[in-house]
């Protein structure tokens, strides 16, 4: 492609992306008023929330499509930068605005465009459309003036409260302008920024039912737990900021101060040069640890390193950390281990909030930003990230199996799912783990509005036991659901296919891809063999959990004859988005590898990950598996998947499905294994004795601290401050109010005295005009004389 | 003193002549009040008898038919004789003075408004620069001696009469003021004479006929007039149907007669007004003879010509006057027409007319002759209707003409009877500097 | 008597103005002070004439005596309200009772 | 003695007696009356002067229009057929008194000024379009309200130097004023209805 071609392109798909990304906050902004404007009853702001979300799905997919046309779905590349010194440039990024330059600190609004950016933003703006078109379904009893809320109990019965139907509509809007801003920003700080609104968006949908204790406190708790993980989000960014200089992703071109064009190298220049490669220097005897080189042409006292790039060079172990840091705000936005408890209790939110939050935006934005961050991870980092992936999917996977609330099973299986992507990524499957997270995104969005369409239809039940049999009350929502199921357990009929074309649900593709990279990565680190053995013992789980919640939810005999009595389908506001979405979940990973997505995604891949690394790390002992080592074991590894897949659903169907086996009596006979995974791996309990516990000790400490030493220092200060006040209220009340006084009662005196000139009557004042007239006359004269 | 005097009466000017200043101006205004008071005499005389035959025939019937033969010439001094002879009766609850009073205050303001009433080209008592003010402010008096006869009587019917007569006169003057103000407008000055003049030659050149707002002008004014002088359908002060007579109950005698005279007076002197300043004064409307007759007497130059003073110019003026009185008397019988064709209006929609309509329709004519000539400008490139028009007024009145200067401003410049423009601004901050200077 | 002058109007202008004076001193009834102000004042515009036709005040004079005059009209009218509405509230005209306010 | 200045005498007497007989009256309507009679010669007087305008605005607004209002107040404020509020003879005296002695103030002073040194504006009177003796007085003072002053700047040599200043904004003011004093007096006196009643 010319530079030509690829500059009017780039500027196209900018345009498109900022429009598609601006809507959603002009939406904001409307609605936010139009609950003002309006009344509580209308639609408006729903409807205004639709049409700029939608209107966003549509710039994003013209701009997909438009990439597309261009580039005939290869990647956007430049053959001729404009600085010329790079051969290839995969993506397009350049700044909206400079927000400030403190020396050499620029804060800026910056865009970075490559194909990751543009399916994201398709997918994003699509689930974000769905979701929206339910939720004016699902949120329509707060279309009243006066909404009874069942759960929250005060002295005069339940609690009743105006509506907030706009309110909700005008923080989905601002949710996704955040994510969407996240996905565009061009520099890690504007994703840290965008990041927050994320966070704070989610604590406003997850706290939505305020007046709920729960729901505060899974808002507070959310938004804690994300604390935690930003607090190493913010080191990391300190770290790299202390030791690179810049913010920016890519490098940006500018002009110095005599006009030239200068480059300024992004982090991702710096570390890795064109084929992705970090150049480690050892320790050695003047250094004691070892370190980076750091390209960095604008370094004073660069040292030259292979003839011709000058640069610095920074402690191994920092860049470590921070890429540790980063992965920790990964961790706490992802929910992965072992921040992973506050997704859970985020199920207090309405459903189409969990929906989005779980698919499209806030959990997708850890992963998303591990991916776009995969050429700052050194290889401790990425085996760390494999390994929470690991022990996060394997736990989560495990409480789903138990866990009896519908939306709990999803929660939990979303973070089941997220540690696969981490694992993905870790193993050194960039490309895997961001394909399972748009497919994901797709089928557990489509799961959660089908459990929401159930929960609705239900009448706000949640618990499953007291479902069963809903298939023939709501066919429609049954239907989708199992489409998600099946697309999330992985089945597939192997060994057939149809013009060359696996018959498989999307998820079969991507959880494939992700068992295939984890096996090849554990062949090449032998001491590594769990990586690959959780996550396929982990896809028979989740295979046995999600079809245990199809069958407990929608098949046999109702458990309770009031919800099932009750219990109807959806209206077409909502089950409309279940079928839009349920097409997607099913036919998104369209021919898997071979399929469209997974090139698009490929494009973006990083130059080190396709040949793999070989005794890689400090220690020199860890290997990445190339792309054609898993191409290698990609049949064995999506056999083995689908085997266990098949004895996961088997076992649920005779769970739960034919209900040969008694659950009650497994129940019964692992009682305390159940225990522990009904209190979620006693994680709760865990962080209350070691973090809220000593927490609540030292402030009693510091109560008994104030109590008496500083309060007694306050009082005394206190004392004194009144003594002396004292002494000057006795100056005030004699000296000062004495004079006041003093001059108050000479001028009162003089008014009486003088008052008897003012008689009111006004002929006598005329008379004193002209005697004053006369007598003025007369002074004149006797004085002119 | 000549300040005073200082008319284009021609008999001051052959008086003093020959008899020294101060006698010759004295006996001149001696003459001249003499001939005004025997006007004011037989005039009412004239219009009582026309008014009853005309009511007469509105009615059907005949009216007087048999003093002084066959028409009833002579009914009214009949009547007069009768009133002389009646007894000065004054009420025991009247304050005697100023009942006494009344009439005679009512008399004078009538009387004195005579005084710059152009009876021809230069017959005018006292050529005033502020003539028409003059006549309506003269005017304006008459009400305080109505109410003043109204108040002392010490009768709530004349109380009463006194009251209406005030309000409404004190309203009505003020659109009388405003139509008259419409043709001065056009003229560009107060004086009579001056106005007179401007409309001679055609009748097209009266400024009844000048331009839309003049034309509605005249029958606002004439409207407004009638109701000043308190005729019907506006005669709410002496309103016989409720008040008995008014503000004249407890009047009888020759102090009664006194303020019908005025009244009478009255009518031809708003008449007069109108004739001077609509209906082209003393001329004839017929361009030749009035060319013939007047131009003997037209000044030349700012001085007089030779024969002023002679026998003709005094034929001329009197034919003049002749023309002036048919035209006023005309005025006078459509008063009298209206007053026995339509019925009295009420209080409340005497003053709803006057302060509801004839106010704001009086306003917008000024304002629209104000801006007629600016419209005709900006339209045709003249600002009169027929052309050349603006000659025939003469240069002996000054134009106040909008201009437009090479600065784009607009401003405002003065031609003075020398053909003089003096420049004078009145937008710009910074002024034209070329003053002419008077020889 | 030999031509009249300045000093003669001015004399005649200072008695109106004193007959003012006195007037609004000696009359209780409140139209009787607005009359005593009227003289006051057209003592005041005689003043102004006269210098105006005697003096280099030239227009001057005349034009302030014209707006004195209307000042004059508008003061009467304002006044006249205020009488009325000292008569609604008192009953009566009488200045002398108008005297609430007195020290 | 020539006519003005018997004209003068006629109307100074007339203004001057009546302005004495308004003092010593009592009753309320010939006290108008005579203040009529005042305001009337006064009105003479101006004509006297040369300022037909002044004169005849004199009669139209002051005598036709203010007084007809104050005869009006005195209709409607009337508790009796006649109104006759008794001064204290003894405030009668005093106010003559000291009216005598704010006279004599008056008078000394003006006796005191050599008027006749003052220069005088004859000159000026004759400047114009008709000369004054024609009776011709009220241009120069129109043009004085439209922003022009023949009267000083006729007679000016040359072209530079700024031309006097006219009367337009004090018009316009005085104008405008005059409306609002309307409105205000018609808002004044409007008639109350009491509340509830």
């Amino acid at each position: 492609m010319d530079p030509q071609t690829y500059q009017s392109t780039g500027e196209m798909l900018r345009n498109l992306l900022t429009l598609a990304w601006l809507l959603p906050l002009a939406g904001f902004v409307l609605e936010v008023f139009a609950g003002y404007w309006s009344h509580r009853l209308s639609r408006a702001a729903a409807y205004s929330a639709v049409f700029c979300i939608a209107a966003g799905f549509v710039c994003s997919f013209a701009a997909l499509m438009y990439w597309g046309h261009q580039t005939h779905w290869s990647a956007l590349e430049s053959h001729a930068s404009p600085a010329d010194h790079h051969d290839v440039l995969k993506y397009f990024s350049g700044t909206y605005y400079t927000l400030a330059e403190f020396g050499k600190l620029r804060i800026a609004i910056d865009y970075h465009i490559d194909s990751l950016t543009l399916v994201m933003f398709t997918m994003v703006t699509l689930i974000a459309t769905m979701i929206h078109i339910f939720a004016i379904g699902y949120m329509s009893d707060e279309l009243t003036e006066h909404y009874e809320d069942h759960q929250v109990h005060t002295a005069h019965g339940h609690f009743h409260r105006p509506g907030r139907f706009y309110m909700f509509f005008a923080y989905l809007s601002l949710f996704s302008f955040s994510m969407l801003g996240l996905v565009l920003a061009g520099n890690v700080f504007q994703v840290f920024v965008f990041w927050e609104l994320v966070g704070v968006c989610s604590y406003f949908l997850i706290g939505f039912y305020f007046e709920r204790k729960s729901a505060s406190t899974a808002a507070n708790k959310a938004f804690i737990m994300n604390r935690v993980g930003d607090f190493g989000f913010l080191i990391g960014l300190m770290i790299l900021w202390t030791w690179f200089g810049t913010f920016q992703f890519n490098e940006r071109v500018e002009s110095d101060a005599n006009g030239r064009d200068v480059v300024m190298p992004g982090l991702f220049d710096m570390l890795r040069d064109d084929h992705g490669n970090v150049t480690v220097l050892p320790a050695n005897d003047h250094d004691s640890y070892a370190r980076v080189f750091l390209a960095d042409p604008g370094h004073s006292g660069a040292l030259k390193h292979e003839g011709h790039k000058e640069g610095k060079t920074m402690p191994y172990f920092l860049l470590v950390v921070a890429g540790l840091g980063i992965f920790a705000g990964c961790v706490g936005k992802s929910a992965q281990f072992p921040l992973q408890t506050w997704l859970p209790d985020a199920m207090e939110g309405p459903t189409p909030v969990s929906a989005l939050v779980h698919s499209a935006t806030m959990v997708a934005a850890g992963v998303y930003l591990a991916g776009r961050f995969y050429p700052m991870f050194l290889p401790e980092v990425l085996l760390t990230i494999a390994y929470v992936g690991c022990i996060t999917l394997f736990m989560a996977a495990t409480i789903a199996v138990v866990a009896t609330d519908i939306k709990r099973v999803l929660a939990y299986s979303t973070i089941s799912q997220l540690g696969y992507m981490m694992l993905g990524i870790g193993v050194g499957g960039w490309t895997a783990g961001l394909f399972h997270l748009i497919t994901h995104a797709f089928f557990k969005s489509l799961m959660f509005l089908c459990s929401g369409s159930v929960i609705h239809g239900c009448h706000h039940e949640q618990e499953m036991p007291k479902m069963g049999g809903l298939i023939r009350k709501m066919p429609i929502t049954a239907y989708t659901m199992l489409v998600g199921v099946i697309a999330i357990c992985g089945l597939a009929i192997p060994g057939i296919s149809i013009f060359g074309i696996k018959i498989a649900f999307s998820g079969y593709h991507s959880k494939d891809a992700i068992i295939a990279t984890a096996m090849t990565f554990s062949q090449l680190n032998g001491s590594h063999f769990l990586l690959f053995v959780v996550p396929l013992l982990g896809a028979g789980i989740t295979a046995f959990y999600m079809f245990r919640l199809w069958f407990y939810t929608f098949i046999g005999q109702p458990r309770d004859h009031h919800v099932y009595d009750h219990a109807h389908e959806s209206p077409v506001v909502m089950w409309a988005p279940l079928i839009v979405l349920s097409f997607f979940a099913a036919f998104v990973a369209f021919k898997g590898e071979a399929g469209s997505l997974f090139k698009l995604l490929l494009d973006t891949e990083p130059a080190s990950v396709a040949h793999g690394l070989h005794d890689v790390g400090l220690a020199g002992d860890l290997n990445f598996p190339s792309h054609v080592g898993i191409e290698e074991n990609h049949k064995a590894a999506g056999l083995y998947a689908l085997l266990v897949a098949v004895m996961g659903t088997t076992l649920a169907y005779l769970f739960y499905g034919a209900r040969v086996l008694n659950p009650a009596e497994v129940k019964r006979q692992f009682a305390g294994v159940h225990n522990f995974l009904v209190e979620k791996w006693q994680f709760d309990i865990l962080y209350d004795a070691a973090f809220v516990r000593p927490v609540h000790v030292i402030a009693k400490w510091f109560v008994a601290f104030d109590r008496n030493v500083l309060d007694g220092f306050l009082h005394a200060t206190a004392r004194t401050a009144v003594s002396i006040a004292t002494l000057d209220r006795r100056f005030d009340e004699t000296v000062v109010d004495g004079l006041v006084n003093l001059v108050g009662n000479v001028t009162y005196d003089a008014g009486r005295s003088l008052r008897y000139v003012q008689t009111g009557r006004l002929r006598q004042y005329v008379m004193f005009i002209v005697l004053g007239v006369v007598g003025i006359w007369i002074v004149m004269r006797l004085f002119a004389a | 003193m000549p300040a005073l005097f200082a008319a284009d009466s021609s008999i001051a000017k052959f008086l003093s002549d020959h008899i020294g200043e101060t006698w010759g101006y004295g006996l001149t205004a001696l003459i001249h009040a003499v001939l005004i008071i025997h006007f004011f005499a037989v005039a009412p005389l004239f219009y009582i008898w026309l008014e009853r035959k005309v009511a007469g025939r509105i009615q059907d019937r005949l009216g007087p038919t048999r003093v002084g033969g066959k028409f009833g010439w002579l009914q009214t001094l009949a009547d007069g004789i009768k009133l002389i002879q009646k007894e000065d009766l004054c009420p025991g609850a009247a304050d005697r003075f100023l009942f006494r009073l009344s009439p005679y205050l009512v008399f004078v303001a009538s009387f004195g408004a005579f005084l710059t009433l152009p009876w021809s080209d230069g017959w005018i008592a006292q050529n005033l620069d502020i003539g028409v003010f003059f006549m309506l402010a003269v005017m304006s008096l008459e009400v305080i001696g109505v109410v003043f006869a109204g108040y002392s009587s010490g009768s709530k019917w004349a109380l009463f009469g006194g009251m209406r007569e005030a309000a409404q006169v004190v309203s009505y003057e003020i659109p009388m003021a405003i139509c008259a103000l419409v043709p001065v407008i056009v003229a560009g000055t107060l004086n009579m004479v001056d106005i007179g003049r401007m409309q001679s030659g055609w009748f097209t050149n009266w400024f009844v006929l000048h331009d839309p707002f003049c034309c509605l002008a005249f029958f606002v004014y004439f409207t407004v007039a009638t109701a000043s002088v308190k005729r019907a359908p506006f005669d709410l002060a002496e309103a016989e149907s409720e008040l008995v007579a008014g503000f004249h109950t407890e009047y009888s005698g020759i102090r009664w007669s006194y303020f019908f005279m005025a009244e009478y007076a009255s009518m031809f002197a708003v008449s007069g007004i109108a004739t001077a300043l609509f209906l082209g004064g003393w001329y004839t409307g017929i361009a030749p003879i009035d060319e013939g007759l007047f131009a003997s007497i037209r000044e030349v130059g700012g001085s007089p010509a030779e024969g002023v003073t002679t026998l003709g110019s005094y034929v001329v003026n009197l034919i003049g006057m002749t023309i002036f009185l048919v035209k006023g008397s005309a005025l006078v019988f459509f008063q009298i027409w209206i007053r026995w064709t339509l019925p009295r209006l009420r209080i409340d929609q005497v003053m709803t007319t006057c302060l509801k309509y004839l106010l704001p329709i009086s306003c917008f004519l000024l304002v629209g002759v104000s801006v007629w000539p600016l419209l005709l400008n900006s339209c045709i490139g003249r600002t009169t209707l027929v052309p050349g028009e603006a000659a025939a007024l003469g240069n002996k009145v000054p134009r106040v003409a909008p201009t437009t200067t090479g600065r784009k401003t607009v401003a405002i410049s003065l031609t003075n009877d020398h053909g003089e423009t003096i420049p004078g601004i009145l937008f710009d901050p910074v002024p034209i500097t070329a003053t002419a200077e008077r020889e | 008597m030999e031509g009249v002058g300045l000093t003669e109007y001015l004399v005649v202008a200072g008695i109106l103005f004193v007959s003012g004076v006195v007037c609004m001193a000696t009359k209780r009834n409140a139209i009787g002070v607005l009359m005593g102000v009227e003289l006051v004042l057209n003592g005041a515009n005689v003043n102004f004439v006269a210098f105006s036709r005697y003096t280099k005040l030239g227009l001057d004079g005349q034009v302030i005596s014209l707006f004195v005059i209307v000042l004059a009209a508008a003061e009467a009218a304002v006044a006249l309200a205020i009488a009325l509405n000292f008569y609604n509230n008192h009953l009566t005209i009488d200045v002398d009772r108008g005297d609430e306010l007195k020290g | 003695m020539s006519g003005a200045n018997f004209l003068f005498w006629v109307y100074a007497l007339a203004a001057g007696g009546s302005a004495i007989a308004v003092v010593l009256t009592q009753n309320v309507v010939r006290m108008a009356f005579w203040l009529i009679v005042s305001l009337g010669s006064t009105a003479g007087l101006f004509f006297l002067l040369g300022a037909d305008f002044v004169g005849a605005a004199q009669l139209l607004v002051y005598v036709g229009g203010t007084l007809v209002l104050l005869i009006f107040g005195v209709m409607l404020t009337a508790s009796g057929p006649f109104i006759n509020m008794k001064t204290n003879p003894g405030e009668l005296v005093l106010a003559g008194v000291v009216g005598c002695a704010l006279l004599g103030v008056i008078l000394s002073t003006t006796g005191a000024v050599a008027w006749d040194a003052l220069p005088s504006s004859q000159h000026q009177q004759k400047l114009g379009f008709n000369p004054p003796e024609d009776g011709s007085t009220l241009r120069p003072l129109g043009m004085s309200f439209i922003g022009l002053r023949p009267d000083k700047d006729l007679d000016r040599k040359g072209t530079s130097g700024q031309l006097s200043t006219g009367y337009l904004l004090p018009f316009e003011i005085v104008s405008v004023h005059l409306l609002v004093v309307l409105v205000g007096a018609a808002y004044l006196a409007r008639a109350k209805r009491r509340q509830g009643s």
